[in-house]
């Protein structure tokens, strides 16, 4: 199979779909081994098209192969794929994370009513988030960016009975929207500039300088607006921990691995575009600094698992516009995957833990629990690393990456703020791995009844630690020739004017790095280790109100809800208010009334009496008579 | 030339009449619904034997009738009315008074006063067409002697019906002075040979010939014994008056307007548009207060008037081409306003002899009790309305299409908004036959088998008039020809 | 001669007359009354215009004899309507006649 | 006889058979109910089978106007000159998709009505005359023909709303019906004025087009009249601020007549303005347009911001129709190619999945016997199918990419952003609001914890799944492939005067 058939990925989880959804419920164990065939199948093709595309001549040239569409006029619409490095990259994490998950469902998921629903809207993403990966123009990215978003908002909404799972899927869904209205305006605009949707042309046309730079400024920070809804970037942030609310291994999957990298994803493919817009790239950079670093301050005061790990995605993909930000996709894409790997990991891991707990997410009532789940345990502990940059994780080496190019880009001040960051994710990703795994079990009763999770769950823990220990390697020349690439990352995934690039390291920063994680797992483990309840809460006694703000998250939450409440809704009833009491009520039925007025007053010419029936008649006559003798006499 | 064989069909009316009001008197026990058949088979007759001068050559009678297909169209337009209405009038006559005959015959010369008033070419014989047509109504209005509103309503008629009538007469005295002469001809030649400048008398004289035509027609501010007289009015009668009476006025106004004043169209076509447009809206907007069905439709059928007066003013502004445009969609509209209002009245009769009600809450759920009826009325006043399906759309259409000219645009749309505001009031009445359940009896009831097959027949009728307006549209353009060109019913060659 | 224009002053100055009478009168015979001097005021007119205008002289003559019969005829007929009403309703007032109305 | 004239005999076919079903209605006993839901499921098949005929035998490359079929109806006659009035039907792209829109929405509501036992008879009489009214008006090529049928398709709603309707039935009958004949009312004017200055003595349209575009109706009385005729035919369309009949209306309608309603007769209005506004007047769209441009944004989000605190969910549909008829003039006053077709793909769009939405309220209502959203929760577990149904209808409403909304509204922005790029904004903002009205139904409604109340609400009926079926074939259908529709359509729009590409 050559790479130009690379549509059959999306196309074969789609026919799943389908398969599932009308047939599902019937099969017996409602079909997930379907689940499984077709993630797989699609992630079997994967290294076909991987083969084929590093034995295309000329090695890395895209391939693409489109077809037309509609026509209307002189307007061309073509639909098709463009396969270059960096959807390679994401071909290879979302097939290997969704089939991960895919499988660990089997036993999260078992016994949970709509079991055959569930897989089916899992193939549902997994084809639209490929497909989204190898559109060739923006409106294919659209639809996908769209329809990734829907199984998003069914597989949030899960849960349905609950209502605060509902509430969670409809902000997700309502959030993200806000921002694809940015998005969809930006394809129009750049439409409406270079009359095609085709990425590459619309590329071409930025940097040929066809667009005012202004009308490009405009048009580019629209479209990052929808890149930054669908990435949780703040302000969007707040529907992303919410999300928490869906299954665990959807959590997994869209929530960390793959759907929320797609503005990561649509960035890095318009950088070109971003690169000629003046000043874009400093916003993208300073959304992603300040998305690491707020992210990484409300992390601090959870206690629900799953939502430390949720603030911890949205920092980490902070950390991915910062490298976006600083002109470097290769990096971005780098972290992007060993982010995908290891957070995939840390959420199934807490899956288990969950599964195994019976639904118990509270670092509150949990404890000491490696001692019970050793391998749900130890692969915690790697993806922990992994996540808090320890080396040599894959963590370790992306995260160093990023403050090499920031560091060429914008220089120091940045380099200051995102290491904050960095040492508060080593801080909370420790404060996470030993209240959950070490010390004793804070609740006996949830301890006693925890048991390690069957095979079909630790397998694809195991696949992913491996996967989250070494993955960071591909960043050597070497290690990539090895497994047939050109070279390591950075000399396979570049813009194309920047040229492939080898990785060297830099001793300096890799210091640096190794010595934030190793402050905030210090400072974690000094306020953590052995249930010390006097170092644990050190903040809170030291300023409440901080500590309320931190749990609070900045009061987001509370200020888009009374932005909502006084202002859309506000105005919504305004607006229905005036529609029923102004136009309806006054206008139109205002009009009828008052012409059933005039006929009620002037029935009452009609008295009944002959004299004055005369009289009309007389003055009528006199009044035409009088009128002709002014008008024409 | 004396040519009395013009007269024939009317002779047959007028016989029929004296015949029927005789039989009655010789044989006092004939029942009264046979009086009726008697009277609608007369109709047939007259009908019959006003189809052999369709497109015939046209004729006069020394200057003051004329025979054409002007003529021939209110001929066969009585005959049909009398014929419905006389139908119509069987069960609810028989069950009223103890003596019919005069009231059928009545019918019949009534019909002939309105055939002289299409046919008159002189101001006397115009005049006492009127009055004989006027007086037979006025007899029938208060038929029901014990009935308080019934003689109420023929006082209130006579008394402004005599009053306008003498303003009519002042009218045309001072058009004699003016002109030297009673013919339509004569009227027309003296004025076009007038010279410029525009003399009072001419002005007072067509306003005043405009308010007797226009209380004949009840157009504001000429109206207000209308709903009186239709509401006392036995039900037939209100039929006859709304149909008939009308149309007569028209076909009077038709000829007196094309062929004697046309040529001093200036100084009333305005004249006409404004009371067009008050008659419209007064009645329309009068109609949606009401509860009573009778008072209801007369107020309806002043809103119809102001429509067609809207033509009269374009045959002012128009050339004869223009003329006859405008006079065909008259012509039209008459023939489908005529028969839905039948059709209307033939339904409401047979409601009416069945509950004793005519108020609108009366035909409340009919379409429980007598579907059949519910749907009929409902198909009348959709007609009215001018939806399709209904002649009334077709008609109403070719009518406005006929009346616009650049001058009229505005009355048009008025006119237009109008019918609009008629829809509302119209579907009040649909609202109490099938939006509610009946009061009382909620059994189903026949109708009366003559009353459905007229209903039945006039539904047809309406209906294809509606869907195909063509032979309808034909014969009205035929109709209005003779008024445009030189010849006899102009006695003259037209004057530019 | 008298001129025309006095026959016409005249005749409008009745005519309006019968005017007044319809207009202020309560009583149906007066008011018909009334309406029979507004035909007169015709009539007056078309026998004067007749005379002076017309060259056969007849026409407006003839009319006069017309309009004479019509009225004869009319006010018999609203005569026995009026008798009608009175027999119904005991009064003649034509203000009392008012059922009928809005 | 040629194909062609063969063909026109198809498109005879199909505005008489419900005619013709209507009088063997006539003729059947009132008692024999199920008789009459036969004769009308049997009537819906063919009347949609004959309106896939057309879309499908439509040539994309043939000649602007086919199918066509002329009678003679009256000529010759007073101001009637050759060709007076002629019943002149024909198709072009898009009245072809206009059709099939009709046929599939008449069908689902025919056997949607399958549970009515209240006078039936009469329901299906009514039912089919009006059907018979949207389809000669998306054929007619006559100016007296276009008028009788648009009316025609007006008359029976006060009847159907006003006897089998719910909530308010009469206020919203007669509120819908004499706002729409109000409507109606100016395009009479308009008619008339068009005829008289055109004097050409026919009202043929393809000849009124034709002056239109060479001056013969000038400049100023374009001008003058094009509002008249866009006003006019705006009220059926929902243009702000003449739209209130549409949430009242709705509310009261019952399930067919909604479907019906808002999925065809809306679009009698949109598709008067493209007949009698942009190619009658050409002048006056180019003057005018920009007025509608921003009616139609208001209505846009008027539309969408109203529905947000609704609680009918027939309500919420109500006003979203305003907002997505809104896209629809919106996409009219762009007067270019892509927002032109983009209209004419909302119309179908909308058409369809406002069937879907309003086949799914009456599903539940006539179980439940209310609509307020706050009486309702967790109704997925009774009723999967229905969620399933309504959430795609929800979704399409939405503009969710793979749905018929999305094709046509994107469209539509595209098509208004080259022009109108502030109001191409609005109206995406728009588009979110919809959103957010949308889930906030689907999460109050469809999930939360069940009432007990609800506990014995029934699924779907197999009926009503056919129904749906055919309906979501239609929103998906338009929703991937969309290259039938934009290419019949814009075969059309391409020869409408005064429009760009």
């Amino acid at each position: 199979m050559g790479a130009e058939q690379a549509w059959l990925l999306a196309a074969i989880p789609a026919g799943f779909f389908l398969l599932l959804s009308f047939f599902g419920r019937p099969m017996p164990r409602g079909g997930d081994y379907f689940g499984v065939i077709s993630i797989g199948t699609s992630f079997v093709l994967f290294f076909f098209v991987l083969a084929d595309f590093l034995d295309t001549p000329g090695k890395v040239g895209p391939i693409v192969n489109s077809i037309e569409w509609s026509n209307i006029g002189d307007f061309h619409l073509r639909m098709g794929i463009y396969i270059d490095p960096i959807t390679i990259t994401m071909f290879g994490v979302v097939t290997t994370v969704a089939l991960m998950v895919n499988i660990f469902s089997i036993g999260y998921m078992k016994g949970e009513p709509r079991y055959y629903w569930f897989f089916a809207v899992l193939q549902m993403f997994a084809a639209s988030m490929l497909m989204l990966v190898m559109a060739d123009n923006l409106l294919l990215v659209y639809i996908s960016w769209e329809l990734v978003g829907v199984c998003s908002f069914l597989l949030i909404g899960f849960y349905w009975e609950k209502r605060s799972a509902t509430e969670a899927a409809k902000k997700a869904f309502i959030t993200t929207r806000v921002g694809d209205v940015g998005l969809l305006i930006g394809i129009i605009l750049l439409f409406k500039a270079t009359g095609t949707f085709n990425i590459q042309e619309i590329i071409h046309a930025a940097e040929a300088g066809e667009i005012g730079q202004a009308y490009l400024f405009i048009a580019v920070m629209a479209i990052f607006l929808g890149c930054m809804g669908k990435s949780a970037q703040v302000p969007f942030h707040v529907w992303l921990p919410d999300a928490m609310e869906g299954p665990t291994p959807v959590s997994a999957l869209i929530h960390a691995a793959t759907m929320v990298v797609a503005g990561v994803y649509l960035t890095a493919r318009l950088l070109p575009v971003f690169a000629v817009a003046d000043g874009a790239l400093l916003v993208v950079t300073i959304v992603g600094l300040t998305t690491a670093l707020l992210t990484g301050f409300m992390a601090l005061a959870q206690t629900d698992i799953k939502k430390v790990l949720a603030y911890s995605t949205v920092g980490q993909l902070g950390f991915m516009f910062v490298a976006l930000g600083a002109g470097n996709p290769s990096v971005a894409m780098f972290h992007l995957a060993t982010h995908a790997f290891f957070k995939a990991l840390l959420f199934l891991g807490s899956g288990s833990v969950i599964h195994a707990t019976h639904h118990n997410q509270e670092m509150d009532k949990l404890g000491g629990l490696w001692k019970k789940m050793p391998i749900t345990g130890t692969t915690f502990f790697v993806g922990s690393l992994a996540l808090a940059g320890v080396i040599p994780f894959a963590g370790f080496w992306s995260k160093d990456e990023i403050f090499v190019a920031l560091n060429e880009a914008w220089g120091g001040w940045a380099v200051l703020l995102l290491g904050l960051a960095a040492v508060m994710t080593a801080f909370y990703t420790t404060r996470l791995f030993i209240r959950t795994f070490m010390g004793k079990p804070k609740d006996e009763h949830v301890y006693e009844h925890t048991h390690e999770s069957g095979f079909v769950m630790t397998g694809p823990l195991i696949f992913l630690g491996i996967l989250a220990a070494v993955s960071g390697f591909v960043v050597f020349h070497g290690v990539g020739k090895a497994i047939g690439f050109p070279g390591g990352i950075t000399e396979f995934i570049f813009l194309e004017h920047h040229g492939p690039h080898r990785y060297e390291m830099d001793w300096g920063f890799a210091a640096g790095s190794i010595g934030m994680a190793t402050v905030g797992i210090w400072a974690a483990a000094w306020m953590y280790w052995g249930n010390s309840t006097r170092r644990s809460t050190v903040l809170a006694e030291w300023s409440p109100g901080l500590y309320d703000m931190l749990q609070k998250k900045f009061y987001f939450d509370e200020l888009y809800q009374a932005a909502i409440d006084r202002g859309v809704l506000g105005f919504s009833y305004v607006v229905a208010w005036f529609d029923r009491y102004v136009v309806n009520d006054t206008g139109v039925d205002g009009s009828a009334q008052a012409t059933g007025f005039a006929g009620g007053v002037l029935k009452y010419l009609q008295t009944g009496r002959v004299p004055n029936y005369a009289m009309a008649i007389a003055l009528g006559v006199a009044g035409l008579a009088v009128a002709g003798l002014v008008v024409r006499g | 030339m004396r040519d009395y064989t013009i007269f024939i069909p009317e002779y047959i009316a007028a016989g029929s009449a004296v015949a029927i009001i005789g039989l009655e008197l010789f044989m006092p026990k004939f029942r009264k619904d046979g009086l009726a058949y008697l009277t609608a088979l007369a109709a047939v007759a007259w009908f019959v034997a006003g189809l052999f001068f369709i497109g015939k050559d046209p004729k006069s009678f020394q200057g003051l009738i004329a025979s054409d297909d002007f003529t021939t169209y209110f001929r066969l337009l009585a005959a049909g009315i009398v014929f419905v209405v006389a139908l119509m009038s069987a069960h609810y006559m028989r069950d009223r008074t103890k003596t019919a005959s005069e009231y059928y015959g009545l019918m019949l010369v009534g019909g002939c006063g309105m055939v002289y008033m299409a046919a008159a070419t002189e101001l006397i014989t115009a005049y006492i067409s009127l009055e004989l047509l006027s007086f037979t109504l006025y007899i029938l209005v208060g038929y029901l002697k014990r009935d308080n509103l019934s003689s109420e309503a023929s006082l209130k008629y006579i008394l402004l019906g005599a009053f306008s009538s003498a303003m009519f007469l002042y009218g045309m005295s001072l058009i004699y002075g003016v002109t030297g002469s009673t013919t339509y001809a004569g009227i027309a030649e003296a004025l076009s040979g007038r010279e410029s400048g525009t003399d009072p008398a001419v002005i007072v004289g067509f306003m005043l010939i405009l308010a007797g035509v226009g209380f004949k027609v009840s157009a504001a501010p000429f109206h207000m014994w209308a709903p009186d007289a239709y509401e006392g009015a036995p039900m037939p009668v209100t039929a006859f008056l709304s149909t008939l009476s009308k149309a007569a006025g028209f076909a009077l106004i038709l000829r007196l307007f094309s062929a004697a004043i046309v040529v001093d169209a200036a100084e009333w076509r305005w004249a006409v548009m404004v009371l067009a447009a008050l008659t419209m809206t007064m009645g329309n907007l009068i109609a949606i207060q009401q509860k009573n069905l009778k008072r209801l439709i007369a107020y309806s059928s002043i809103g119809q008037v102001g429509y067609m007066l809207i033509t009269i003013a374009a045959i002012g502004y128009g050339d004869p081409q223009g003329g006859i445009n405008a006079t065909s969609g008259l012509l039209i509209h008459i023939i489908g306003y005529v028969a839905s209002t039948l059709l209307f009245f033939t339904a409401l009769t047979a409601a009416y002899n069945k509950t004793g009600r005519d108020d609108i809450d009366g035909l409340k759920g009919l379409a429980e009790t007598q579907p059949f009826l519910a749907l009929v009325i409902t198909c009348s006043l959709f007609s009215f309305a001018g939806l399709p399906f209904f002649a009334g759309f077709a008609t109403k259409l070719f009518m406005f299409q006929g009346a616009t000219t650049s001058e009229t645009m505005w009355v048009v749309g008025l006119a237009v908004l109008n019918s609009f505001i008629s829809l509302y009031y119209y579907l009040m009445i649909i609202r109490q036959m099938y939006l509610y359940e009946p009061v009382g009896e909620t059994a189903r009831w026949k109708v009366n088998p003559v009353l459905g097959g007229l209903a039945v027949a006039l539904v047809l009728a309406v209906l294809f008039i509606g869907m195909y307006p063509g032979p309808a549209f034909t014969v009205s353009e035929e109709a209005a020809k003779p008024l445009f060109e030189p010849g006899v019913a102009t006695g003259m060659a037209r004057v530019p | 001669m008298v001129p025309l224009e006095n026959y016409l002053v005249l005749s409008a100055i009745v005519f309006a007359l019968g005017v007044y009478g319809v207009l202020a009168r309560r009583n149906a015979v007066l008011v018909l009354m009334a309406i029979e001097l507004m035909l007169n005021a015709v009539s007056l007119n078309f026998i004067a215009f007749a005379a002076y205008l017309d060259p056969g002289k007849i026409t407006g003559a003839i009319f006069a004899v017309f309009i004479i019969t019509v009225a004869a005829a009319e006010v018999g007929l609203a005569l026995a309507i009026v008798i009608r009403l009175f027999r119904n309703r005991a009064t003649s007032n034509v203000d009392e006649a008012a059922i009928l109305k809005w | 006889m040629t194909f062609d004239e063969g063909q026109g005999y198809v498109v005879l076919a199909t505005m008489a058979v419900p005619l013709v079903a209507a009088f063997l209605l006539v003729l059947v006993p009132g008692t024999q109910k199920m008789w009459v839901r036969y004769i009308s499921a049997v009537t819906g098949a063919i009347v949609c089978g004959l309106s896939i005929y057309i879309f499908a035998a439509y040539q994309v490359d043939g000649s602007h106007t086919q199918m066509t079929l002329r009678w003679v109806w009256v000529e010759n006659t007073a101001f009637l000159g050759k060709d007076g009035v002629t019943l002149y039907l024909a198709v072009d792209g898009i009245s072809s998709t206009m059709a099939l829109l009709t046929g599939v929405v008449a069908f689902a509501g025919a056997i949607a009505s399958w549970k009515i036992e209240y006078r039936n008879k009469d329901f299906y009489i009514l039912y089919w005359t009006l059907l018979a009214g949207v389809f000669g008006t998306f054929f007619s090529y006559d100016l007296f023909f276009f008028f009788f049928f648009y009316e025609l398709a007006v008359m029976p709603l006060y009847l159907l709303i006003g006897v089998w309707g719910s909530t308010r039935k009469e206020y919203g009958a007669a509120k819908l019906t004499l706002m729409l004949v109000g409507g109606s009312v100016l395009i009479w004017i308009g008619v008339f004025a068009t005829f008289h200055e055109a004097n050409l003595g026919t009202f043929d349209l393809p000849k009124l087009w034709a002056a239109g575009q060479d001056g013969t109706l000038s400049p100023t009385f374009q001008k003058t009249f094009f509002p008249m005729m866009v006003i006019g035919c705006g009220v059926l369309a929902a243009l702000w601020p003449f739209h209130t009949w549409s949430p009242d209306g709705h509310m009261s309608a019952p399930t067919a007549v909604s479907m019906v309603h808002a999925g065809v007769l809306m679009k009698l209005g949109a598709f008067g303005i493209i007949r009698l506004g942009i190619q009658l007047m050409p002048e006056g769209a180019a003057f005018w347009m920009p007025g509608l441009m921003v009616l139609g944004v208001i209505g846009a989000v008027y539309g969408a911001t109203a529905a947000l605190t609704q609680r009918d969910m027939k309500l919420i549909s109500g006003y979203s129709s305003v907002s997505h008829m809104g896209y629809v003039l919106m996409g009219l006053a762009t007067m270019n190619q892509i927002g032109v077709t983009g209209a004419v793909l909302q119309m179908f769009s909308h058409g369809v999945m406002t069937a879907l939405v309003f086949l799914m309220i009456g599903a539940i209502y006539d179980q439940a016997h209310t609509r307020d959203m706050k009486d309702f929760g967790g109704v997925t577990r009774v009723m999967p199918l229905w969620v399933i149904f309504y959430t795609i209808a929800g979704l399409a409403n939405v503009g969710l990419p793979g749905f018929s909304g999305f094709t046509a509204e994107f469209h539509i922005f595209v098509g208004t952003f080259k022009t109108y790029p502030v109001f191409g904004g609005m109206a995406i903002f728009a588009a979110a609001l919809a959103a957010g009205y949308m889930l906030r139904l689907f999460a109050i409604v469809f999930f939360g914890p069940m009432s007990p109340r609800w506990s014995d609400l029934k699924d779907l009926t197999a009926l009503e799944r056919l129904s749906g079926g055919m309906l979501i074939a239609s929103i998906v259908m338009m929703g991937v492939w969309w290259a039938p529709f934009t290419d019949r359509i814009s075969s059309a729009v391409t020869l409408l005067p005064g429009v760009t590409s």
